[in-house]
């Protein structure tokens, strides 16, 4: 399946959820994703299908002025 | 300072803060560094940026939220390096995400990369949907005193106008339109960006604003911690200044011993 | 600031100070007021006036001494209100006698009542007389440079330029001359007059200053006691900057967040 | 016999050393004596003779800058 | 200044201009000293205010196109007083009305009373409108660099930022922000308010302003015609100096006199 | 200016002069070049330095005097580059002989050559003994009010105070000290050294000096001739707004247009 | 008639056109007209024609910064 | 003989007067010299004798700030 990960063109094998996303591509540590402009709640990681052509942002807090 | 520290809070968003001092986390040489800088500031808000995780190489990446952990510090997350509406507004819907709600955010919507002034009308517009959706806004702007007062009027919880160029070190540029901002608000008025040294943040204090935000001059001083410290000890001594309210200024001089019984006189 | 603290003394004549500001007692509402505040300003070393006693109704006026302990305070006799050298003379060997032998004076020779700056040609000769006679002085002077390094050559253990009229409140008058002096100077340079507030008292110790003496800006603030706090917080504030060596002024902003990985960049 | 004290024209009446004068005038607390421009140091306070025409300098620590 | 007066022309809106200094012709005791300090000003172009006839007493009143005659000066219609859009667009076509059809105008659209800071918002939105019914029109705005270049981007034939508030006379306030728009600008930047005395408007020119506005400071010196003919050298002296360009600054001191050969050296 | 012209001379040891700006000869390309500076500027006092003749060379060597006939300008001789009184003092004897018996003499005995300041106890005898000699004494000294009124005192027929160190550029660095040295004097007052560009030569005359000296300031300029005539330019603006009397100061607006009949008020 | 000239109520008698008001009311020198916000050109004085109600300015230059 | 003019050790050979030591240099446009602190005066050039040992200073007015 082809997404665009933080501005990536990707091809996916084997993640359906948000969930499997982060698992493989071993994410650590606290983020948050939107896909399509919408955010992802948490608490949807594990119900929310990931589709075709899907944008998806996974960002996280660094050091910042 | 027993006088005033009992009743002398920074109140943002009805939150209570006993520390005036907001500082930035960018620019320090480790996360380890930047924890200790924010401890000798003393500071309890300190602003984080939003960033896209580096895929595949964020394994062991040291982790901003373990040095500065959120129970202990308010975090800000900030919008810096946004110039349109759009990418402020999401960037702000993921901090919040990314926060478990927390909804304290720094608006800034930038006009060019030379100046990182803000642009304006962008700014309005974005400050407007933001809090329509929810948002506790405290919003960096330039020093236009009309500008201030209808960021204030639009629902913004803390005005932040700039002393000067952010990283420029250049100090209260225009004093003048600061304590004008100060005159006319009800709402925080926090210096965000250009003080360079710990007098310009004392200066800020006197002219009466209710907090300073910085980053680069704690961040890129030779010796940060030293001047985390200093900028903590400015802070104070500015804001203790205004309360015990200055000396007028006199275009002569006048004697501080007295005349009477000069010796020989 | 335990980066510094243990080392960084004031040495005057040899002995060293933990606090780098020196306040007058001149002008405080009463006796109780001026030991408050010079607590509160954390100084060491403060200047009193030596004065006839007014016979026949000295019997019950409380004794400033009595406020200030010599053995808990440096105390400094200055000659405020000399305004020739014999007067100038006369006054530090009284105040010698009356301080048991203590040699450490600050003399001032004054110029004329509008502007108090010193009289140059006649401060020389006042400091040349003293030196000789065995005191340690420290001087009042102006913002000249070559006219410090005079005083150093002579044997003055401090120099002591004014930084704006006695008493005027106006700041640092010209930044330059005090920079220049710090820069030539091996003896101790103290800022002595002119300052008004907090951030006046930071930027000289910024421009690399040991020190501050101040008596106006603390006596006449609305709140002397909190002003002194304000004092004690802006001289080390100002010091720790120094110390801790200022971002460079850049004429253009700077970004205090990466722009790498920026959202939706 | 008369004395300048202070600057105050002055006649004294059974005061011979300086400790008389200082008991007579009433003087408390730390004070510094000079006559005819010279100290008097207060070891000699007892010792040192008043005489006609002295100028007598009485002088205390007051508050100052 | 032979090297220069051909071709240094102010060129506003296609029109050629010698004289660089714009002024305001309100607060003069009568129109016999407003003429006289328009000509020893040598202005050619002058601010005029459009405002309601006082019926029944107009009768004899004196004109001031009578002592400004129109073929003489651009006379520059200004919003002075408007502190809204519509008010503003329609001063302007009363003023295109009233002057036969000249379209050039001063557009500023005030947020208060206590200021006379403009009202960007309405600002933009008033010149927008303004351009689009066939105006040419000069923006009063403030001093952020941002905003300069939204109007000029808008089609504004001149930007016009604050140096300080209208009538205060308190001189360039931010000399940073001035400079900063003059860097970016294509089109002429003229400062309008604040300038206080000659050196103010010899600063703005050394900053590479292309012209200055100013009223009061003319208006109400205690000798307008004598002040008119000072801004009117300040004017020139500051763009020379700013077309000779300036010696660069030192720290410190350099001989004028070659040292090689000094006497008895 | 015809309100002032007439009356208006500057009075330097009883002659008048039109021209306020006087400057030196040294740094420039060449004679020729000097030549044209001196005429665009309009000054009627020229300094020159005395040097030893280069034995052998000066066969060809362009000479100054056929540049600046002493007939057209009064040559002011300086002792420029002198460190002790005896040097100042021959140098002085040598002009007064090299220019037939020309008395008027500009008199500096330098500190040390970081600053270029005076050295005033030495300047102080210089003068003392150049007086008694019969010259007419032109001093340089710091800007210290309580020394300017002394080299009064002594008979100087001008007193120079430095506004910044010698070809620093740095402008006026104390207006204050300036100021206070005016209202003092009863002999022309002349700001010596530190003016850097047009607007620090007209702040310097709404100060309220007589005169002002300056060399690197057009000497060093890109376009030495161009801010020759800037200069002279300043001289007479600053002038005319000091002899004008300057608007007061506001710290809030004031409306250049009348409020009454305000369109749709 | 009832109309508004620059605010004032004002009662009109006799003045059907702009020039017959300018007329009426002795205005001299140059002016601008705005009728209910609209310009009126000053070629059209002679033939625009008042109307109950009108809101009129009536506009001239005076000195202003 | 030897004299030091403008700081130099000189050996003079025919000169006897500052006019001669003018001439003999070559000097050309306006000087004045002083001789061992002692300015000589232009009217007594011819007059004024050269001795052994004589400090001599000739100088001229040059461009100076």
């Amino acid at each position: 399946m082809q997404v665009v990960i933080n501005g990536e063109q990707t091809t996916l094998e084997g993640a359906t959820s948000v969930d499997d996303l982060i698992r493989l591509l071993d994410i650590q540590g606290k983020i948050a994703v939107e896909i399509n402009g919408e955010i992802v709640p948490r608490s949807r990681f594990g119900v929310h299908d990931l589709n075709e052509g899907d944008r998806i942002e996974i960002v996280r807090a660094i050091g910042g002025g | 300072m027993t006088e005033t520290s009992p009743k002398d809070f920074l109140i943002i968003d009805g939150r209570p803060y006993t520390s005036r001092l907001l500082i930035g986390t960018g620019k320090y040489r480790d996360l380890e560094e930047t924890r200790r800088a924010v401890e000798a500031s003393g500071a309890q808000i300190v602003t984080v940026a939003i960033r896209r995780t580096n895929i595949g190489q964020s394994r062991d990446e040291p982790n901003l939220l373990d040095y500065l952990p959120p129970d202990k510090y308010t975090l800000l997350p900030n919008t810096a390096g946004c110039y349109d509406v759009d990418t402020a507004v999401r960037t702000c819907r993921l901090a919040r995400e990314l926060l478990d709600g927390h909804n304290l955010i720094k608006l800034e919507v930038l006009g060019d990369e030379k100046t990182l002034y803000p642009d304006i009308p962008q700014t309005l517009r974005a400050a407007r949907t933001l809090i329509e959706d929810g948002f506790r806004v405290m919003v960096y702007t330039n020093d236009d005193p009309i500008m201030a007062r209808r960021f204030e009027e639009l629902g913004c919880v803390a005005v932040m106008p700039l002393a000067a160029p952010i990283g420029s070190g250049l100090g209260i540029r225009n004093p003048y339109n600061i304590r004008t901002i100060v005159e006319n608000a009800k709402v925080p008025i926090l210096v965000d960006a250009g003080v360079g040294t710990a007098s310009d943040a004392a200066i800020a204090m006197e002219l009466g604003c209710d907090g300073v935000l910085m980053n680069t001059a704690i961040a890129k001083a030779k010796k940060p911690v030293l001047m985390a410290s200093a900028m903590k000890k400015a802070i104070e001594a500015g804001r203790e200044a205004y309360l015990a309210g200055r000396m007028p200024r006199r275009a002569y001089a006048s004697a501080s011993s007295p005349l009477d019984g000069t010796f020989f006189s």
